[in-house]
Formats: structure tokens, C-alpha cells, sequence
């Protein structure tokens, strides 16, 4: 009995720090949509409102330059929320993406054994979650130089390896990150059995099995 | 899927006559649709001859076109509905296949790049280029097949 | 122990919810910006970098008619996600703000009867979202045509008064809706003292109190 209210009080702290994440992060959000994308429309309505705007190249140069500032902030803005390429694209081309954007410093490479079936937006948005959070630890954490992440689909199941080749970490011991605690929280709504593995200097691993749906 | 007869491609680039490169413009979006056919046509050496708000509107309206009109190069936004702009690219690559294909896109380039390069397209170009480097990839790919930004090079 | 079980799964579905939620909501969000802010983006890039743009009257009207849009959007998603101007304007205003929003058919009043004395800002996000969330419940469910909002701050604790006077509901049965669950969260998340009073035809009403910090 002591156990389950342990248990339950753990369950209620994870979802109060959870709705406060949440919160963080909406607030993260609407700040930059209004001072930053916000602050930068006023500027070119301002300019744009200038009827000497039109004639002076000046005014036409510094108007022209706020637009992919624009767009670079908006899509930065909406990648951070959402892979919403995956619908679009399919996981790999959105996990290259992904790669692509990591500093060049740190080797990663996307190794598929199998030819990947396409999964339901669902699943896909999940494992690409999980894959992120991944990557995320591994350039907080890990001091890696290199990251693999192997996709084997094979017979309707999917494996998949995530490893790096930084310090590694005690995963008996998680912590009070969110980060663990999602993904296994997202594996866990996967129905998928996996396995962590570190040692001292020598990496750390996550293994996943996905069963067939 | 519907079938399009392939139609006899005019190809007569050395005509004095057809000295404009003709372009054909898809994209879902009016006002970009209309933007960029006035911002291409500002230059001697283009004209737009169509233009189509999706994949399935381009293709029909290709498959109808007078003679001497047929276009050398097409510009196409990738998210367009009912058919995008990868249907797209397999479509006009099947009947077309001396068409050039260039794809405007919002879409982050890296993932999309590689993939189209793969279905044979000339060139990729962010929807929010200036005239100029339009203008270039435009000429670079009519007089080459192809065209690299100093940013693609990066990525090959 | 059957009901320690129950209070558990219980608790893991209402994250499972809440992760799911949230998942939703940025994918709207990513959305929204991707698509309506960054085509509009787009529309206002080819137009500008047309050099006629700045002689045609054609251009003239269609880029700027792009940018109150723009504006409009970005603070729209904004506000959906976060009051910033809590920090800025403080409660009161934030709330009449938001009142001053809603449709002119439901009469809505704001009454302090005591100086309302400024909390924290994470304590007034609490409550702001409490109150939103209530106003939301009755635009959607109550068919009411009035709301109040009491505000009671004396001696350091804070009592509010949120009531409709709708069509009311069984407050017993909360049904599958986050709303009401998120108001508790919340309000347990104040220590706060409630109750819920709602009688058939005669409107709703939510009682809480604030204790001292
Ligand atoms: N790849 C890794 N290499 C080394 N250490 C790791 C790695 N992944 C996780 N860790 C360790 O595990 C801890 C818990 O990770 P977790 O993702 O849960 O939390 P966090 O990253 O510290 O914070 P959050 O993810 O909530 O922002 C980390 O603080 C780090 O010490
Ligand atoms: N002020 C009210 N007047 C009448 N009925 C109400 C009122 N507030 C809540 N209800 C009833 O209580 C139910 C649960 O409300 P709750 O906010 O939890 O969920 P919801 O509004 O249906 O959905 P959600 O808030 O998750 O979008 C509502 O479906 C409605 O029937
Ligand atoms: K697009
Ligand atoms: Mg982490
Ligand atoms: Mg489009
Ligand atoms: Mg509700």
C-alpha cells in the first residue's frame, strides 16, 4: 500500500511537471511569435506604410531583407514544434533533415538494413520523437563525436539502434530529466520491448523493437 | 491515375522565332501564381505560357497546348493538392522527359533535395528567391539541364 | 488495493491524454505557421522582389494587404498559446482584455471588491487559464447570456466567484473533457479550496479560494 501511493504521488508529480513543461513551452512559443516575428512585421509595415518606401532604394533594400529573416524565424519556429514533414515526406527524408541540421562536428549517420515501410503519421511522429530526444541527449550529454541510428524493418516488426560513442550515463539511475521518462513513455505507447545500455566511455545504446501492428 | 497522350514537343530551340525560354508556372497558391508570372515576365528572355494552380491542372493543360507554345521549362511548388509536386515531377518526367523541371519550395531543402535530384529534376530553388537568381537557374538550366546554388554544391 | 490499481491506471491514461493534447497542439501550431504564415511570407517575397512591384498600384494593394494578415495570425496564435501580456499589463487587464473579446450577446462582468493585490506571475497564469477555461465551457455548453467574475482579495487570500447563468450541468459526472480536469489541476496546483455548484436551468458556478502565499 505504501508502494502504490509512492507510486501514485510519483505519477502526479510527473504530470504536474509535465502540464508545467507544457506550459513553458507554450509561453517560449507565443513570446517569440509576438516579439520576434511580431516586432519584425511592424517594422515593414511601418516601412511599407512609407510612401517614400516606394521610391527610395534604400527603403526597398532594408524591406527586401526583412523577409527571409521572416521565413527562416517562422519555419524555425514551426520545425521546433513539429515534424510536419513527416506527413509529408515519410520519416527517413524528415530524419535526414533532421541530421543535416546537427553541427558538423558531431558524425551521424542513418543506416536502414531493410527497405523501411511507411508507418501511420502516429507511429512515425512517435519514433521520430524518441529519435530526437536521442539526438537531443547526446549533444547535451554525451560529448560524442559520432551518432548511428539503425532502422531494420524486417517480416512487419521494426529494430531500431540508437547509439553514440560519448561518456555514457548511468540508466539505472534516470534522474529527474523529462527526457528518459518520454521516451519511455512513447515506447511504451509503441507496444515496443527495448533496452538501454551504456558503460563508462565507451557509449551509449538504445535498442527498440516495434512489433508488427 | 489519369493518362495523358504525350503530345509532339516542339522542340525547335534554334528557330529565331522561339528565342524566349517558355515557362509553365504550377503552384496552389493565386497570388504567388500571379506574383512570379509578373515577376518573370519582366525579362525579354522569358515568357510564361501556362500556368496551373495544382499537378493534375498542369498536366491537362499541357496535354492541350498549341504547337510553338509547348514550354522548355516548368516551375513547380511542391505542396500542391491533388497532386503535388513529387507526383508531379514522375508524371512529367514519364511523358515529358525533355521537359525541365525546377521545384520552388518552402520546404526545408535538405531532406528533398537528394529525392529530387533522384527523380531528375534541373534544379531547386527556395519559393522566396530574388529575380536575379531565378533569372540564373532559369538560364543555367535552359542552356545546361541543370543548375546548382553555391549552397547545393555545399550538400553534393 | 483494486482501487490504488484503478487511481493508477486512472492517473497513466490522463497523461497519456495530456501528452497526446499537447502532441496535437503543436502540430496545429506548426501547422498554422508553416502553411498560412509562411505562404503569405512567400506571396509577399515574389511581389516585393519584383522591381516593378514599387510602381504597380496591382502590387502596392496586394502587398499590403498581406501584412495586417500576417499581423493578425501571428498574434492570434500567440495569445491562443500564452497570455504574455499577464507579465506586461497584469491580471486585471489581461482579463478584461479577454472579455472585451467574446461576443457582444453574452454580457460579462468583472467585479473586484477589494484592491486586487498582484501575484506572482506563475500564480496568475493559474488563474488566468482557470478562468479562460471556464469562459470557454460557457461559450460552448452554458447557451447562458451572462457571466461574472467576482474577485475577493482580503487579507492576503484570494477568493473568486465564476458564474453563468446557463443551462447548468451535472458537476458529478465530469465526463471525457479535459476542461474541468485541467481547471482541478490547476486549482490543486494553488492549494486552493473549491467547489462546483450547478443546478438545471439555473447556471453554473465555480467557488475558490486562495489561500494566503
Ligand atoms: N547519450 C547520453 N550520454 C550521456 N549521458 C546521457 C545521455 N542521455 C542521457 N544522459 C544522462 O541522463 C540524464 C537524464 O536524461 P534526460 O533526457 O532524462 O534529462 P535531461 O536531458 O537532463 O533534461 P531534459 O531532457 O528534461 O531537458 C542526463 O542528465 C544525462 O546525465
Ligand atoms: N458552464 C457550463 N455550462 C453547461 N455545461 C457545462 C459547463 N461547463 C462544463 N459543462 C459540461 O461539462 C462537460 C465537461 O466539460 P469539459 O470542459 O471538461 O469538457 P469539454 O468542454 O466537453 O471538452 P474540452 O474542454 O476538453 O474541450 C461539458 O461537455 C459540458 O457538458
Ligand atoms: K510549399
Ligand atoms: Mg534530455
Ligand atoms: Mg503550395
Ligand atoms: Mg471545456
Amino acid at each position: 500500500s505504501i508502494q502504490y501511493e509512492q507510486e501514485i504521488r510519483h505519477q502526479k508529480d510527473f504530470l504536474q511537471q509535465q502540464v508545467k513543461i507544457q506550459e513553458d513551452e507554450r509561453e517560449r512559443i507565443a513570446v517569440l511569435l509576438h516579439d520576434d516575428i511580431g516586432n519584425r512585421l511592424n517594422i515593414l509595415s511601418v516601412w511599407l506604410h512609407n510612401p517614400e518606401a516606394w521610391n527610395s532604394r534604400r527603403s526597398q533594400e532594408i524591406i527586401l531583407a526583412q523577409i527571409p529573416e521572416l521565413i527562416d524565424a517562422t519555419r524555425s519556429i514551426s520545425h521546433s514544434l513539429y515534424p510536419i514533414n513527416l506527413e509529408r515526406f515519410g520519416l527517413l527524408l524528415s530524419l535526414e533533415e533532421m541530421l543535416s541540421g546537427m553541427s558538423p562536428s558531431l558524425h551521424t549517420r542513418l543506416i536502414t538494413t531493410h527497405p523501411y515501410q511507411n508507418r501511420p503519421v502516429v507511429v512515425e511522429v512517435q519514433l521520430y520523437r524518441i529519435i530526437q530526444e536521442f539526438m537531443t541527449n547526446v549533444i547535451k550529454h554525451a560529448e560524442a563525436s559520432a551518432v548511428k541510428i539503425y532502422l531494420r524493418d524486417s517480416e512487419g516488426s521494426l529494430s531500431v539502434l540508437l547509439s553514440d560513442n560519448g561518456k555514457g550515463f548511468d540508466t539505472g539511475s534516470s534522474g529527474k530529466g523529462m527526457g528518459l521518462r518520454n521516451i519511455t513513455l512513447r515506447l511504451r505507447s509503441l507496444n515496443a520491448s527495448y533496452k538501454w545500455k551504456s558503460t563508462k566511455r565507451q557509449g551509449s545504446r538504445l535498442i527498440f523493437i516495434i512489433p508488427k501492428p | 491515375m489519369e493518362k495523358h497522350e504525350a503530345p509532339r514537343i516542339p522542340f525547335n530551340l534554334h528557330n529565331p522565332q522561339t528565342m524566349t525560354i517558355k515557362i509553365a508556372l504550377a503552384d496552389d497558391e493565386e497570388l504567388f501564381l500571379e506574383g512570379l508570372t509578373r515577376l518573370l515576365s519582366v525579362s525579354k528572355e522569358i515568357t510564361v505560357t501556362t500556368t496551373a494552380e495544382d499537378g493534375t491542372a498542369l498536366l491537362r493543360k499541357l496535354s492541350e497546348i498549341e504547337e510553338g507554345q509547348f514550354p522548355e521549362i516548368v516551375l513547380a511548388d511542391i505542396q500542391m493538392q491533388p497532386m503535388n509536386g513529387f507526383e508531379l515531377v514522375e508524371q512529367l518526367r514519364k511523358y515529358y522527359p525533355d521537359l525541365r523541371i525546377i521545384i520552388l519550395s518552402s520546404h526545408y531543402r535538405n531532406a528533398v533535395f537528394g529525392q529530387m535530384i533522384k527523380l531528375g529534376v534541373s534544379a531547386f530553388l527556395p519559393k522566396n528567391s530574388t529575380r536575379e537568381s531565378l533569372l540564373n537557374a532559369i538560364r543555367s538550366v535552359h542552356e545546361t539541364g541543370v543548375y546548382f546554388s553555391p549552397g547545393d554544391h555545399r550538400m553534393l
